[in-house]
């Protein structure tokens, strides 16, 4: 298994040489690639390599460094090693390039994307609404949307929740139990 | 004198059947509810649901032709019991059973279906309109048996009227059920088919098409259509009490022979699944046909 | 008679031949005689016709050339069946020549008219006569003016047709001429009515010999089945109003010299019964062919074979309505057949795809119905001539228990219908150039003229009646003619 | 001329046609006028026609010309539809091209029925029946394109029937030496019984092409799809029954004393019901409204051939009455979807949809229509089935009732697919400016043959009285209480009160009617139809639910077995099989000079040899 | 029977309200978690259909209109529909504490919090999720409201109409909807 890892990991250095491919921990072998060799890579991928499978198309949003990152997650179903094609992008006024057509299901994904981030891809232009109705304020999966503020806007309270604290920092505050940094609600600093 | 009592005779006949058919709807439901271990609704119950749709404060229609869906249904229904003779003896339940035939009553009983049929259409909802699609084509399947089941009947009889075919069974050795038992399972089998219980309701299938034909209908006009379907439910039980089991002389007669018809789909409906439409269909074609086909050769070897 | 000079059958021939000779001439002096002189002739011949024919009908006017008496000498024998013939010959002549006048472009024109007038005294010659050698003469006459008109429009398949046609014509004409060589050894005469008496000098294997090369040589002018090769592309290649000659003209010469030699000089039964059979083949394999063509010539030139056919299959019954349906069923041909070539000449001209058909029922309503009346007529449909005409041979089979021949020309009658109204139908497709074209005068005149004969001959069948019973009994009296012919 | 004359009755009728012919150069409303006129004229002068025969020779045959009982109910059928069909047209046919050759072999294959009808003898019936094909099949390839095809087939089916007609006829012609009907029939039995059963097949096989009976019915879908809606109308209700009446004077004026007659009329019907059976299926799988429509006249049609070929008097009054009733549904039908053609352009069920609350008019003659044509009561349609199946079941044809009784309840399908995929559904906005059609000219013809289907319903007895007389002519003994004006007995005594039926069915309906109108009438809403419950989803306007693609997919799925093999493309196989053969034929000119040169010569070889062999 | 102050209630009256009360089709609308509450309520075990409660597949034939969850604001426009589509007189029931005051989801960017803003709601059943005692706890204090006479949802709805209509158009930015017509 391990075996097949690393030669798939030299094979693709070598026919890939604009790539950066490493091992993950987790199993799978991840791929960096620019935006410009992203759909030729993909292309290669899925010719050459057996991916003949597009399990995902997932999206981060690196605040910090102004970025998004979309990761092209594929499937080989003969080697059954996974793989992760990882490409960064603009945050603002950054587009990504649509690969309908080497896999139509990438559309839904797009779609989501284009919806939940703001980032639009070309190739897939204007895409109907996927999962929002009638959105009309910031796409609302980007880390600078407060959805908490959104809600208290958009949204009637019932009376007598006014005082609603968070539960965690309730009980912690009569047991002094320590909350894990991890645990600590984000707030904009 | 003579007018009113004959008159009033048309109404206490269709109250009967009303009440009849509701009750025995009732009673179906709690026979049902105890089969799944369940108390079961009050045996009223459909009354109370007729009332309920009466009293509704609002009623929508889609056009004309929903709104005269309801009242073909009714036609049918109200028609089919006024042509059949309710009890053999005396002249309050026999309303205009002398002036139709078994042909007759066969195609007006079609009269409330295509009435529905058309008014579920009107409503442009795409599930009424899948389920008048298969609820037509079951009727193409079930009308093979019940028709020739009904010619063997005819022939066996020489007779089209369904007051001399229920006359000539004045002992219960004269019964068609035990004269022509093929004719009877291919008839009963129909029934089924005809009163839409499981296995044939696939043309109302609830979970599938939200109810199929009348998922449009709400108020006074699903309040018309349940009424006429108690009665039509009446009318249907009297027709083959009359047909097979030698007509009743008195209401109770009446009421026991129907019930004990009635409980053959309600108890068959009971334990079985669904069937799909094209099965439907085989199936009215295989074996109750078999049997309506036995049954007029029965009959032609009998004379 | 009352005429400046006596009116006599010479002038059929002579005339139009005369008319040949002078139109060199003519044509020097002005060229618009060129177009006249031909029609003119024409017109005399149907004026000779128009005289004399209602004397024929009573009795055969025999003609005797030069003045020497049979048998020795030559003579023309003008009773009901020439007569009406030749009548035929002149009045298609003179339509097709009116046809012409408009729808006829390609030069040398007065060569054309030459021809064409030629081909009318043969024809008619072939009809008239009652000399055998003399019909050989005819014949070539004939065959020849057909050839060089076949090969008219001087391109290189036309060219081939005409070489084809004169390879199997010379053929016949050899045939032909064996035969009668034959004949003339045994017997020392070429009278036909001499002839017909001196048969039984002849052995019985030498006149199923010289029978064979009859059949076989005036069967290739009539278009019997597998003699029949070089029609359709004859057909196809000369102009139409030619083919609509060769489907009026030489065609019926050839059946009438055919039908006129075997009854009297070969009266045996099974000569009729082959000839019954020949029509028949010819009529089945002629529809099927026609079936699938799509070149629109070589479909009527299929049709018209199968129409031969039909009529050669209802000659062999050899009875009174077997002939009498037969010559109906020539007529019939002869009007509907030229009429439907004029008229697809005049709506497709040259270019003879099916397709050119398309939309011709808006761009040309007049000749559209005109081919639409056409078609109806040669299916058989009533009240068009052709109903009666098939009845006729439908009725003829009939009387002699021949229920399989009525049940074959039934059926061929569908397939010729299919074909027929798949072309019918092409005209009132929709689609189609939009090219508006004006048809002349001339050219819906000549096609009308034929129409209004399928409508007439439609509504009042009993009006040619007496001609063609008269015309069959004339065929079928053998005896008569002989006497006729011999009395003086 | 003698107005009562059949002379003068078909001078009318022919005369009529060129005239509007003519003067349709004149003025458009001359012509129509002209039009309507010869139609209403020749029905009017129906009820005057003398009884007197009418002698012509034409060509040496003597043509005669008469009525009889029999010839004048059909005549009744034709010109209850004629005068519609041409009222009809003049709106129709405004937009369409050639309206003048329209007119012209309308009127004459209408004078042609008639021609057909009032001939006497068999040759003036043949004339007569070819003038009337040739001018349908004109009238079928009227719009060009496609139709072309369609006409071609229907004239070639055509042909091969007339042409066993024909035949049939040339031979008992040669057999009696008369071509009356009645001197023929008198002859006829003479024959040996082979020859009998030929002749009359011939004959049978003939007329049952017009009638449409299976198999010979592959003209009918597409002649009927293909030619104008009023002509449709007439044709599917008026013409084929040309090949019943034909089909009636043969089995009972010439062959009945056939020992082969039982036998043959026992085929005949069986044939009517399976037509009747299968048709209904492939109607049911249609998805342009005029095919079905044909389809489902070629089962009412095996429905007539059915009562026609059992001979029993009850059946025969059945075959009749469908006949009559037949033409005035179908009739109806076609003109609705002609109505709808000439509004929206479209036949096709697939596209239509919607259209009740456009075009009311049309929707309430499409549902009298279908209701008639599904037997239920109390339109006309239902006495005709009655009859029919009293007289199947006495006389001992149990299985041919479930034939009958099959096609009839599937018939329910192919009419409620015809009358929800047009008008019910969903409203389209493609439709939204649809009109209804001219009241004079489109709408009076179909609610007056609507009335016609109402009043056959109630008084039957108006219609049975002029079949009786047919009857009684075509030695029927036909019992005066076998039926009255308005009740229907069978032969074991049953009757059925048609006024009774009427009442209470009119009483109950308008009784719940009005219940269900008046109660909280105030609260009652109208709700478009993009008003419905999609799982709470909106519709949007470009949006249309309506389920009419499939419609029967189930139903189809169950039946495949018997669809999935074709007749019709057999025949067609058949016809492709002579095409190709005749293809093949023409190699035989291969264009070779010298080929030819050979088979001149082998010929004469051939010639030769078999004379000497021969000698 | 207790009479509300309404006493001039005809015996029609009395028996329609009976049969309205006996008589209850619902609607299950199957949002969230809730929809898994409502089949073993309806069978053997609690056996709801004793008190004549059933199961209708279409808002046209039904009474009772279920939420038996979170709404979240594209769900909110389709239940809208569907109680505008339910015959009068109808009534809502709100199911599990979403429906109440947002629940678990009260912070989320896509869900409303409190259903009565958007329409009319005449019992509130709570918990996270109410299990079927409660359910069926429920349909009987909605009998007891439709007995009382307070059971009129319906007709606030159709009162204010303009004041629900505004609400619901704050969070449905795209209203193309039928016009409620009755």
């Amino acid at each position: 298994m391990s075996d097949n890892i690393q030669n798939l990991q030299k094979s693709l250095s070598e026919r890939l040489p604009q790539c950066s491919v490493k091992i993950r921990k987790h199993g799978g072998v991840e791929l960096n690639s620019s935006k410009e060799n992203l759909v030729g890579v993909l292309a290669h991928l899925r010719e050459h390599f057996g991916y003949r499978h597009l399990s995902h198309i997932s999206c981060v949003d690196w605040l910090e460094q102004n970025q998004f990152e979309l990761v092209y997650i594929l499937w080989n179903y003969e080697s059954r090693i996974q793989l992760f094609v990882k490409v960064r992008l603009a945050r603002e006024n950054g587009s990504g390039i649509s690969i309908r057509h080497l896999w139509p299901q990438a559309d839904t994904y797009e779609r989501e994307i284009a919806e939940m981030y703001g980032l639009p891809f070309d190739g897939n232009e204007n895409p109907r609404e996927l999962i929002l109705e009638d959105w009309d304020a910031m796409p609302p999966m980007r880390r600078d949307f407060d959805t908490r503020a959104y809600s208290k806007e958009a949204f009637y309270d019932r009376p007598g929740r006014e005082d609603a604290k968070d539960v965690r920092s309730v009980i912690s505050g009569r047991s002094g139990e320590e909350i894990p940094e991890i645990a600590i609600p984000y707030t904009r600093k | 004198m003579e007018t009113l009592k004959t008159i009033s005779g048309y109404f206490a006949t269709i109250g009967v059947a009303f009440t009849v058919g509701f009750l025995f709807m009732g009673f179906s439901r709690i026979l049902t509810a105890r089969v799944q271990n369940r108390v079961g609704p009050p045996i009223y119950q459909n009354l109370l649901d007729i009332i309920k749709l009466w009293s509704k404060e609002s009623a929508i229609n889609h056009g004309l032709m929903q709104h005269l869906g309801p009242a073909f249904a009714v036609t049918a229904s109200v028609t089919t019991l006024l042509f059949i003779p309710v009890l053999r003896i005396g002249n309050w339940f026999q309303n205009f059973s002398f002036e139709g035939d078994l042909i007759f009553l066969l195609y007006i009983m079609v009269f409330g279906q295509l009435g529905m049929a058309l008014g579920a259409g009107q409503t442009g909802n795409p599930n009424s309109a899948i389920g008048v699609s298969r609820g037509l084509s079951q009727v193409v399947g079930y009308e093979i048996p019940f028709v020739l089941a009904l010619t063997a009947l005819m022939v066996y009889h020489e007779t089209t009227s369904l007051h001399e075919i229920m006359a000539a069974q004045d002992s219960i050795g004269a019964w068609n059920i035990f004269v022509n038992p093929f004719a009877f399972v291919a008839a009963i089998i129909a029934f089924l088919g005809m009163t839409h219980y499981t296995p044939f309701d696939v043309p109302f299938a609830p979970a599938e098409l939200a109810s199929g034909p009348p998922s449009e209908f709400g108020g006074k006009y699903l309040g018309m259509m349940m009424t006429s379907g108690s009665i039509f439910a009446f009318a249907k039980l009297t027709l083959f009490v009359n047909l097979f089991l030698g007509g009743a002389s008195n209401l109770l007669e009446l009421l026991a022979k129907t019930l004990a018809l009635y409980l053959i789909p309600v108890i068959i409906g009971i334990v079985t699944p669904r069937y799909r439409t094209e099965q439907a269909i085989v199936f009215f074609w295989k074996w109750p046909t078999a049997f309506g086909i036995l049954s007029i050769l029965w009959v032609v070897w009998m004379r | 008679m009352p005429e400046l000079f006596p009116l006599s059958p010479v002038h059929y021939v002579a005339a139009p031949l005369l008319a040949a000779f002078l139109l060199p001439l003519v044509a020097k002096l002005s060229r618009s005689f060129i177009k006249i002189l031909p029609g003119l002739t024409f017109l005399y011949v149907l004026y000779v016709s128009a005289v004399l024919f209602p004397h024929a009908l009573q009795s055969p006017i025999i003609e005797q050339i030069a003045g020497w008496a049979p048998p020795l000498g030559i003579n023309l024998y003008y009773g009901p069946m020439a007569g009406l013939f030749a009548s035929l010959f002149s009045a298609l002549g003179f339509i097709v020549w009116l046809y012409s006048l408009t729808q006829m472009k390609q030069e040398p024109l007065d060569r054309f008219y030459i021809l064409l007038m030629m081909l009318v005294a043969g024809a008619t010659g072939i009809v008239l006569t009652g000399d055998i050698f003399n019909l050989f003469v005819f014949m070539e006459i004939t065959a020849i003016s057909a050839f060089s008109l076949t090969a008219f429009l001087r391109e290189d398949d036309k060219a081939e047709a005409g070489f084809k046609y004169i390879l199997i014509g010379s053929l016949a004409s050899t045939f032909v001429l064996l035969g009668i060589a034959v004949l003339y050894s045994y017997t020392g005469t070429l009278n036909l009515a001499d002839l017909a008496l001196s048969m039984e000098k002849v052995p019985l294997s030498v006149r199923v010999i010289v029978f064979g090369l009859f059949l076989v040589g005036f069967g290739i002018e009539a278009e019997i089945f597998p003699l029949n090769g070089w029609a359709p592309d004859a057909y196809s290649a000369a102009p139409a109003p030619v083919s609509a000659l060769f489907a009026g003209i030489t065609v019926k010469a050839a059946l009438y010299a055919l039908a006129r030699v075997t009854i009297l000089l070969f009266p045996f039964a099974g000569s009729m019964a082959l000839i019954s059979i020949l029509g028949l083949v010819t009529l089945v394999i002629s529809e099927l062919a026609a079936l699938h063509q799509k070149n629109l010539f070589r479909m009527l030139a299929y049709s018209s074979m199968g129409q031969v056919g039909l009529a050669i299959a209802a000659l062999g019954l050899f009875t009174a309505e077997g002939v009498y349906a037969a010559l109906f069923a020539m007529i019939n041909h002869a009007i509907v057949k030229g009429m439907l070539f004029l008229a697809v000449f005049a709506m497709a001209g040259g270019s003879a795809n099916l397709d050119n058909l398309n939309g011709m029922g808006r761009k040309k309503p007049v000749l559209s119905f005109m081919f639409t009346l056409g078609a109806f007529a040669i299916i058989g449909l009533p009240p068009f001539s052709g109903f009666w005409s098939k009845l006729s041979v439908l009725t003829a089979m009939g009387q002699t228990g021949n229920y399989i021949m009525i049940a074959i020309v039934l059926a061929t009658t569908i397939v010729e219908a299919t074909y027929y109204l798949r072309a019918t139908g092409r005209l009132y497709l929709s689609e189609g150039s939009p090219v508006e074209s004006k048809t002349p005068l001339s050219a819906i005149a000549a096609v009308a003229v034929l129409a209004a004969g399928i409508l007439w001959i439609g509504f009042f069948p009993g009006s040619i009646d007496e001609i063609l019973t008269a015309g069959a009994q004339d065929l079928l009296d053998t005896a008569k003619y002989t006497e006729g012919v011999l009395k003086d | 001329m003698d107005i009562t004359g059949i002379p003068f009755f078909l001078a009318v009728s022919f005369g009529g046609a060129f005239l509007a012919y003519l003067l349709h150069f004149a003025h458009r409303f001359l012509r129509n006028a002209v039009a309507l006129l010869t139609v209403s004229v020749s029905a009017a002068l129906l009820f005057w026609l003398g009884d007197e025969t009418f002698s012509i020779e034409m060509g040496g045959f003597i043509l005669t010309l008469g009525k009889t009982p029999y010839s004048l109910f059909f005549a009744g059928i034709v010109a209850l539809l004629a005068v519609p069909t041409v009222l009809f047209s003049f709106t129709y046919m405004a937009k369409e091209e050639r309206p003048a050759m329209y007119y012209l072999n309308l009127l004459i294959t209408i004078a042609a029925m008639y021609g057909i009808l009032f001939s006497l003898d068999l040759l003036s019936l043949f004339i007569f029946w070819e003038i009337m094909t040739w001018s349908s099949f004109l009238l079928t390839i009227h719009k060009g394109g496609n139709a072309t095809k369609a006409g071609v087939k229907y004239f070639l089916y055509s042909a091969a029937g007339a042409y066993a007609i024909l035949f049939s006829i040339v031979i008992l012609f040669n057999m009696s030496g008369s071509l009356l009907i009645e001197d023929v029939a008198r002859s006829f039995v003479l024959q040996n019984p082979l020859m009998q059963l030929m002749l009359a097949g011939t004959l049978l096989f003939g007329f049952s092409v017009k009638a449409g009976l299976m198999p010979m019915h592959g003209w009918a879908p597409d002649a009927y799809a293909e030619s104008p809606a009023p002509f449709t109308a007439l044709f599917s209700g008026a013409l084929s029954k040309m090949g019943i009446f034909g089909m009636g004077m043969v089995l009972y004026q010439i062959f009945l004393q056939s020992p082969f007659s039982l036998p043959v009329r026992e085929l005949l019907a069986w044939a009517g019901g399976i037509t009747s059976a299968l048709a209904t299926l492939r109607a049911i799988q249609q998805t342009d409204a005029k095919r079905l429509l044909a389809y489902s006249s070629v089962a009412q049609l095996g429905y007539i051939v059915i009562g026609l070929a059992l001979g029993t008097p009850l059946s025969m009054m059945a075959a009749l009455f469908i006949a009559l009733l037949h033409g005035v549904f179908k009739a109806m039908l076609f003109f609705a979807v002609g109505a709808v053609y000439f509004r929206t352009g479209l036949t096709d069920l697939n596209e239509l949809r919607g259209l009740i609350r456009r075009m009311p008019v049309s929707f309430l003659t499409v549902l009298m229509a279908i209701i008639s044509l599904a037997n239920i009561p109390p339109l006309g349609g239902f006495v005709g089935k009655w009859l029919l199946y009293e007289s199947l079941i006495q006389s001992d044809h149990y299985f041919l009732v479930i034939v009958a009784f099959f096609s009839s309840t599937a018939s329910f399908l192919y009419v409620y697919r015809l009358i929800f995929s047009i008008f019910l559904g969903q409203e389209e906005k493609e439709f939204e400016h649809v009109k209804e059609v001219p009241f004079l000219t489109m709408q009076l013809p179909m609610l007056a043959l609507a009335a016609v289907t109402f009043i056959t319903g109630i008084f039957p007895g108006i219609v049975l009285a002029p079949i009786s007389s047919a009857l009684t002519y075509l030695g029927f003994p036909i019992y005066h209480d076998m039926w009255s004006m308005s009740m229907l007995f069978n032969e074991w005594g049953n009757r059925i009160n048609l006024l009774a039926m009427i009442s209470v069915i009119g009483t109950v309906f308008l009784t719940g009617f009005t219940i269900l109108s008046l109660y909280r009438m105030r609260r009652t809403r109208y709700v478009t139809t993009k008003d419905i419950h999609t799982s709470g989803e909106v519709p949007t306007e470009n949006e249309n639910l309506t389920y009419a693609i499939n419609f029967y997919q189930p139903f189809e799925r169950a039946v495949y077995p018997v669809l999935s093999k074709s007749i019709r493309a057999w025949i067609d196989w058949i016809g492709r099989s002579v095409s190709e053969f005749g293809d093949f034929l023409r190699h035989i000119y291969t264009g070779d000079g010298q080929t030819y040169a050979w088979y001149v010569v082998l010929f004469l070889t051939f010639m030769l040899a078999a004379g000497s062999w021969l000698l | 029977m207790e009479m509300n102050d309404k006493d001039t209630l005809t015996i029609v009256e009395h028996i329609k309200n009976f049969a309205r009360r006996h008589s209850l089709f619902v609607l299950a609308y199957g949002t969230g978690c809730g929809a898994i509450e409502v089949p073993p309520t309806m069978t053997s075990r609690y056996d709801a259909e004793r008190f004549g409660i059933v199961g209708r597949a279409t808002p046209r034939q039904a009474d009772v209109l279920l939420i038996t969850g979170y709404l979240s604001v594209k769900t909110l426009k389709r239940v809208i529909r569907t109680y505008e589509q339910m015959q009068n007189p109808k009534y809502v029931i709100g199911f599990g504490s979403c429906t109440i005051n947002g629940g678990m989801y009260w912070d989320s960017y896509n869900t409303i919090k409190v259903l009565d803003q958007y329409m009319p709601v005449d019992v509130y059943i709570n918990g996270c999720m109410p299990r079927p005692e409660s359910v069926i706890s429920g349909f009987i204090k909605l009998q007891q409201l439709i007995k009382a006479g307070k059971a009129d949802g319906w007709k606030k709805y159709q009162e204010n109409l303009d004041w629900y209509r505004t609400n619901q158009k704050k969070v449905i930015k795209n209203w193309n909807m039928p016009d409620y017509n009755w």
